[in-house]
């Protein structure tokens, strides 16, 4: 949070009743990064389409990091794609939140034992929200995003970014 | 009442008018691409999803501002404000309703007010472009600029028309001009081909499909905008939609008489007690009613053609506004001189 | 500021862009607008396919060619079980060769019809894509009920299929493509083929005259597009392909706009085939006779060509008497098709590389494998 | 049969063998690798590369490459090369077909076989950064250190 | 009136780029704000910077723009004509002719930028 309510001098009512709209905002308006690596990415796209239509929950894709606040890492992370979705990740601007769709972003998956693939995302960014499946039904993703709804709707307004600040 | 006293009001309700307007039209394009597209658009916001737009608006207020280090600080940070001031300012010439009062400052040069202004939108995508220090903001900076320039003279000079027929640079003129032939004097029907050169060099000043090229997603990845995060981003977004409200507010009182439609009052012959609505405040909720009916037409044909068409090359845009369009704007011009000389009743 | 005193300017596309469809980088050295040189960089989405392929048994690698190709899993698997049924002999029997071609004939029309739906991404259009996808659903459905699976189906088996068509499954496939001849592809063309932006933006862009595709073994549609009349279904051909009544589609530009014109005029030939599978598909067995252990002969090998949704899918096994592969190449044609994209796109926009990108089709999962 | 004759006369050294599916390998010493190719391709008109590999032998490493006509159930050409184990090498075709040129920059990141001749040949799948050796080789070993899981609020 | 008029264009610009100013500010007040290194790196779909994007542009971009500026000079020489064009009255013949001459001499001059290709895009 920004300087004024990182201070003690706000009153802890107004801070909580803020950190209500605060929440209510940032969850109903989780826009994803157009970002697919693997499998997983064409049901991320289905998810987006006609059937199951994010855009009911407020979720749209952004192209750009700078503009999305979720960063849904679908499919598998190998040796050369690393630093990359690190890159974007720091690239995103804060609150930002992972989530990591499928066993290859969970934890290598099929391919957990290759000698080219890091086993999980949450190797290279810190990850909020798990979904199983290989890849997993765009209904799995939607119950994600529904999950990281409700982790964010208990969220105060100082967010633990980052260490040390 | 004070002249800055007023103009500070009048300068708040515009404001608030572009803000208000840029919320509900946000919410209105996912709407209409979610119903072209088979889809329900947002639903889980408020009934129909309709508070989905304060929550973005909420969530980008609230989201870390990022000024990359290789970016042009000054120019990065001025670049929205020219952008947002851009577009309340169009507001100033644009009649709401008749006479006087429905107007914030009737300027006589209203027309060429209009085209300094809009070029300024502009200047803004040129600044942040090249501020940005990115490639993919410079490529959309410099087709913004490219594609602004083919088609701003293919605009003024369609708009040329309509200013020799009305006689009069100022809008609350060409509105009242065009009324006094009913409905056939709109100037729709007398400078058609204005009127499809306007709306293509329009789309085009707007950025819409099918000529969003300076923020061609498939190319570009956000174009001009791909560095800006959070509010400042949110800004362009609301300098975009308000100038889309203006052009589309311009396109209904340049050829479709603005304001003006019949209101309750018309019907006074009939019931007596009807006369009331010719008085006080009633004209100009009238006025206001078909004012904003017929720019949320345009509003949303511009949304229809933006859901239904691909994006065109750069190459092709320049050549449909240079090699096309601007000659047949010429012509436009040469045949409305003679029509209006041999046949006399289309230029009253 | 510092002002470079270069006028071209090198630009990474990729791994994170919209047009890039996965994880593929572009190198692209542009002067104005005009690309000068791009280089396709790939390796992004590398997942070690063949060595792991080393380490399992055959019915075990099935898994993994689902993932190679991810928008054309049944086309894939069949290749790779084509390869093994060859190195051992084995027979399959009747009604598994129809039920095969019947997928993998909708598994084409769901992989043409992802990509119908990426391609008008590329070229600005976002309705077309999610109409492709609507109908992309029904074609999830069908192959959901007799896998278990929407998008990676590991269906096929050594020697036959896993399993027989659940009951009322023909009707409904018979339903779908009714529908998808009668609205969902006259939908299709008239929002998108006789668009004239479509026409402007992609005839006469990217033009692959077909001695160059020949020599850079290009196959698939990219080949028919060229106008060289070449299909491994019917010139090497595998399944009962031969029984049926079909065309190989060819179209003489060799643009983009061919290569689009190609893939959609295929779709109705699958649509032509599945139909006729259906008819005359006989009674009977859906998985033949094979051993619990499967060891081909030591040393045997074997080079499969099989046409994928995509093109030339090549199976190059090696078997050295065990269980396990000694050695599974795959060799993809996207990955080959790549490799077209530098002398098709040289000297055109930027937004035409996108369209040129986007008309080769390429999946990274099979390019990186 | 024809095809087997025809390159027996050519080159005498080639070892031709008929597989019983139908495919003719023909295993070639690496001095005379490119010059058969050339042959191949315009003698015999082998114009379509389909595609080439590699295989570790264990004593041996294979350059294997598959050809064919452009004709229907056209004759089926596999040429092999065994080239060294310690000292991998072996003439490029990518100017006979250049297609192969990627192929090749594969076999080589997978296996470490130098292409002579070559216009580009860097590693194409693995990271240019790579130090883990050729991974298709029999005896490669995966020696990357375990990474540490991060959790949110982590650096 | 006319004062009003300026008052008016100058109040609404300032009010709208105060709006901008404050907004700025208070985002700056209550959003989390934590640069770094890799954040404010440029971005390019996840990789470094090749180069810097701030380049010489391509001549013609300029040659386009002066082909802008001198057209729309030109359209607004006709605007005092257009506004007018109502009350010729018996000069119409020979104001319109005039006119057309102008028009004329416009129209060869886009010809002449077309031919010279300076209408090509780079």
């Amino acid at each position: 949070m920004g300087v004024v309510f990182e201070s003690d001098a706000v009153p802890g009512v107004i801070t909580t009743s803020l950190a209500k709209v605060v929440n209510w905002s940032r969850k109903s308006s989780l826009w994803y990064m157009l970002f697919g690596i693997a499998c997983c990415a064409i049901e991320m796209m289905g998810a987006g389409a006609a059937r199951y239509d994010l855009d009911r929950f407020g979720a749209i894709f952004r192209a750009s990091p700078r503009q999305s606040d979720l960063m849904i890492v679908a499919g598998t992370v190998n040796e050369k794609m690393a630093p990359r979705v690190r890159q974007l990740w720091e690239q995103m601007s804060e609150p930002r939140y992972v989530i990591a769709m499928g066993a290859c972003a969970t934890n290598g998956g099929p391919y957990w034992d290759a000698y080219n693939v890091v086993q999980g995302v949450d190797k290279i960014v810190p990850v909020d929200i798990y979904v199983p499946g290989c890849p997993p039904r765009p209904e799995a993703l939607m119950y994600g995003i529904l999950k990281l709804q409700e982790r964010i709707d208990k969220e105060g307004l100082g967010i633990p970014q980052r260490k040390g600040k | 009442m004070s002249p800055i006293v007023a103009s500070i009001i009048k300068g708040t309700v515009a404001l608030l008018w572009v803000v208000l307007n840029a919320l509900f039209l946000v919410w209105f394009e996912r709407k209409v691409a979610a119903w072209i597209q088979n889809r329900m658009g947002p639903m889980r916001v408020g009934r129909w999803g309709w508070a989905q737009t304060i929550a973005d608006g909420i969530k980008c207020l609230m989201k870390e501002d990022i000024i990359p280090l290789a970016a042009d600080k000054p120019l990065f940070v001025i670049a929205p404000m020219v952008s947002v001031a851009s577009a309340v300012l169009i507001w100033i010439v644009i009649p709401f309703g008749p006479g006087k009062s429905g107007v914030f400052s009737d300027l006589p040069i209203g027309i060429i007010f209009i085209a300094a202004v809009t070029s300024l939108s502009v200047v803004a995508v040129f600044m942040s472009g090249w501020g940005s220090n990115n490639k993919y903001a410079l490529f959309g900076a410099m087709r913004g600029a490219a594609q602004m320039i083919s088609y701003e003279v293919a605009l003024v000079m369609s708009i040329l028309g309509v200013v020799m027929l009305a006689g009069s640079l100022s809008l609350q003129d060409i509105i009242t001009r065009q009324t006094e032939a009913g409905i056939l004097g709109w100037y729709l029907f007398r400078q058609p081909i204005a009127f499809i050169i306007y709306v293509i060099a329009a789309l085009a000043e707007l950025n819409r499909a099918p000529f969003d090229l300076m923020e061609a997603e498939s190319e570009l990845v956000s174009g001009y905008h791909t560095e800006y995060s959070g509010l400042r981003w949110l800004l362009f977004m609301l300098a975009e939609y308000g100038h889309m409200l203006a052009w589309s507010a311009i396109a209904a009182s340049l050829f479709m008489g603005g304001w003006t439609g019949p209101g309750l009052g018309a019907l006074a012959g009939r019931i007596p007690a009807f006369d009331l609505f010719n008085y006080g405040i009633w004209p100009y909720l009238t006025g206001f009613f078909w004012f904003a009916f017929k720019t949320y037409l345009f509003i949303f044909l511009a949304m229809w053609l933006r859901w239904t068409l691909p994006r065109v090359r750069i190459d092709q845009l320049m050549d449909l506004g240079w090699k096309f369009l601007l000659p047949v704007s010429l012509v436009n011009i040469a045949a409305t001189a003679v029509l209006a000389n041999v046949w006399g009743w289309y230029a009253k | 500021m510092a002002l470079t005193q270069e006028r071209e300017i090198t630009v990474n596309m990729g791994p994170q862009h919209p047009s890039t469809h996965g994880v593929l980088r572009m190198i692209v050295k542009l002067d104005g607008e005009t690309v000068v040189e791009a280089k396709p960089d790939i390796g992004y989405l590398h997942r070690c396919f063949e060595k792991l392929a080393e380490q399992k048994t055959y019915p075990q690698v099935i898994t993994f060619t689902d993932r190679t190709d991810y928008l054309s899993a049944m086309t894939n698997e069949w290749a790779f079980v084509l390869g093994i049924e060859k190195l051992l002999g084995i027979e399959v029997p009747e009604r598994a060769e129809y039920i095969r071609v019947i997928v993998a004939e909708l598994q084409r029309i769901a992989s043409h019809l992802i990509w119908f739906g990426t391609f008008s991404l590329d070229l600005g259009a976002a309705t077309p894509f999610i109409y492709a996808f609507r109908e992309r659903e029904v074609i999830y459905d069908l192959f959901e009920s007799i896998s278990g699976g929407r998008l990676l189906y590991n269906y096929f088996r050594i020697g036959g299929l896993r399993n027989d068509f659940p009951p009322g499954w023909k009707e409904k496939v018979l339903e779908f493509l009714e529908y998808l001849e009668k609205k969902a592809l006259p939908e299709y063309h008239k929002l998108f083929t006789g668009n004239r932006i479509v026409e402007v933006r992609t005839q006469g862009v990217g033009v692959l005259k077909p001695e160059v595709a020949i020599a850079y073994g290009a196959s698939g549609p990219v080949l028919r597009g060229s106008g060289v009349d070449w299909d491994l279904r019917r010139d090497v051909p595998y399944g009962y392909y031969h029984k049926f009544d079909w065309q190989v589609i060819t179209e003489k530009a060799g643009d983009v706009f061919a290569r689009y014109l190609v893939r959609m005029r295929e779709v109705e030939q699958s649509i032509k085939i599945v139909r006729q599978a259906l008819q005359g598909m006989p009674d009977g067995e859906f998985l033949g006779k094979v051993p619990k252990v499967l060891k081909p002969p030591k040393d045997s090998e074997f080079y499969v060509r099989h046409e994928g949704s995509r093109g030339e899918v090549g199976v190059y096994l090696i078997s050295d008497g065990t269980p396990n592969p000694y050695r599974c190449h795959w060799r993809s044609p996207a990955f080959v098709h790549l490799q077209l994209v530098e002398p098709m796109a040289i000297g055109w926009k930027i937004a035409d590389l996108v369209a040129i990108l986007g008309s080769i089709d390429i999946v990274l999962g099979e390019v990186d494998r | 049969m024809a095809l087997a004759e025809q390159i027996t006369a050519e080159f005498p050294s080639a070892q031709v063998t008929e597989s019983s599916y139908g495919e003719t390998l023909v295993k070639v010493a690496p001095e005379d690798y490119k010059k058969f190719c050339r042959y191949v391709k315009e003698g015999l008109g082998f114009s379509y590369p389909s595609d080439l590999t590699g295989t570790d032998r264990t004593d041996c490493l294979e350059v294997v490459l598959h050809l064919f006509k452009m004709e229907p159930n056209g004759p089926r050409l596999t040429v092999k090369v065994q080239v060294d184990r310690q000292n991998p090498k072996v003439e490029s075709v990518t100017d006979l077909w250049p297609g192969v040129d990627w192929h090749e920059r594969e076999t080589m990141d997978m296996f470490g076989i130098d292409f002579e001749g070559h216009p580009d040949l860097r590693r194409i799948l693995l990271p240019e950064n790579w130090q883990g050796g050729h991974p298709l080789l029999k005896d490669f070993e995966d020696k990357r250190p375990e990474r540490p899981r991060l959790v949110r609020g982590d650096r | 009136m006319a004062s009003q008029s300026y008052i008016d264009v100058g109040m609404f610009a300032v009010i709208a780029i105060g709006f901008v100013v404050v907004s700025m500010w208070l985002n700056r007040v209550v959003a989390p704000f934590h640069p770094d290194r890799a954040k404010l790196e440029s971005y390019e779909c996840g990789e470094d910077p090749l180069m810097d994007a701030q380049i010489n542009f391509h001549i013609r971009y300029y040659v386009f723009a002066l082909t802008f500026f001198v057209f729309d000079v030109e359209a607004i020489f006709m605007y005092p004509w257009a506004v007018n064009f109502r009350n010729f009255g018996s000069n119409a013949l020979f104001v319109i002719v005039e006119m057309f001459v102008f028009l004329v001499i416009l129209a060869l001059g886009l010809a002449y930028a077309w031919r010279k290709k300076v209408l090509q895009w780079v």
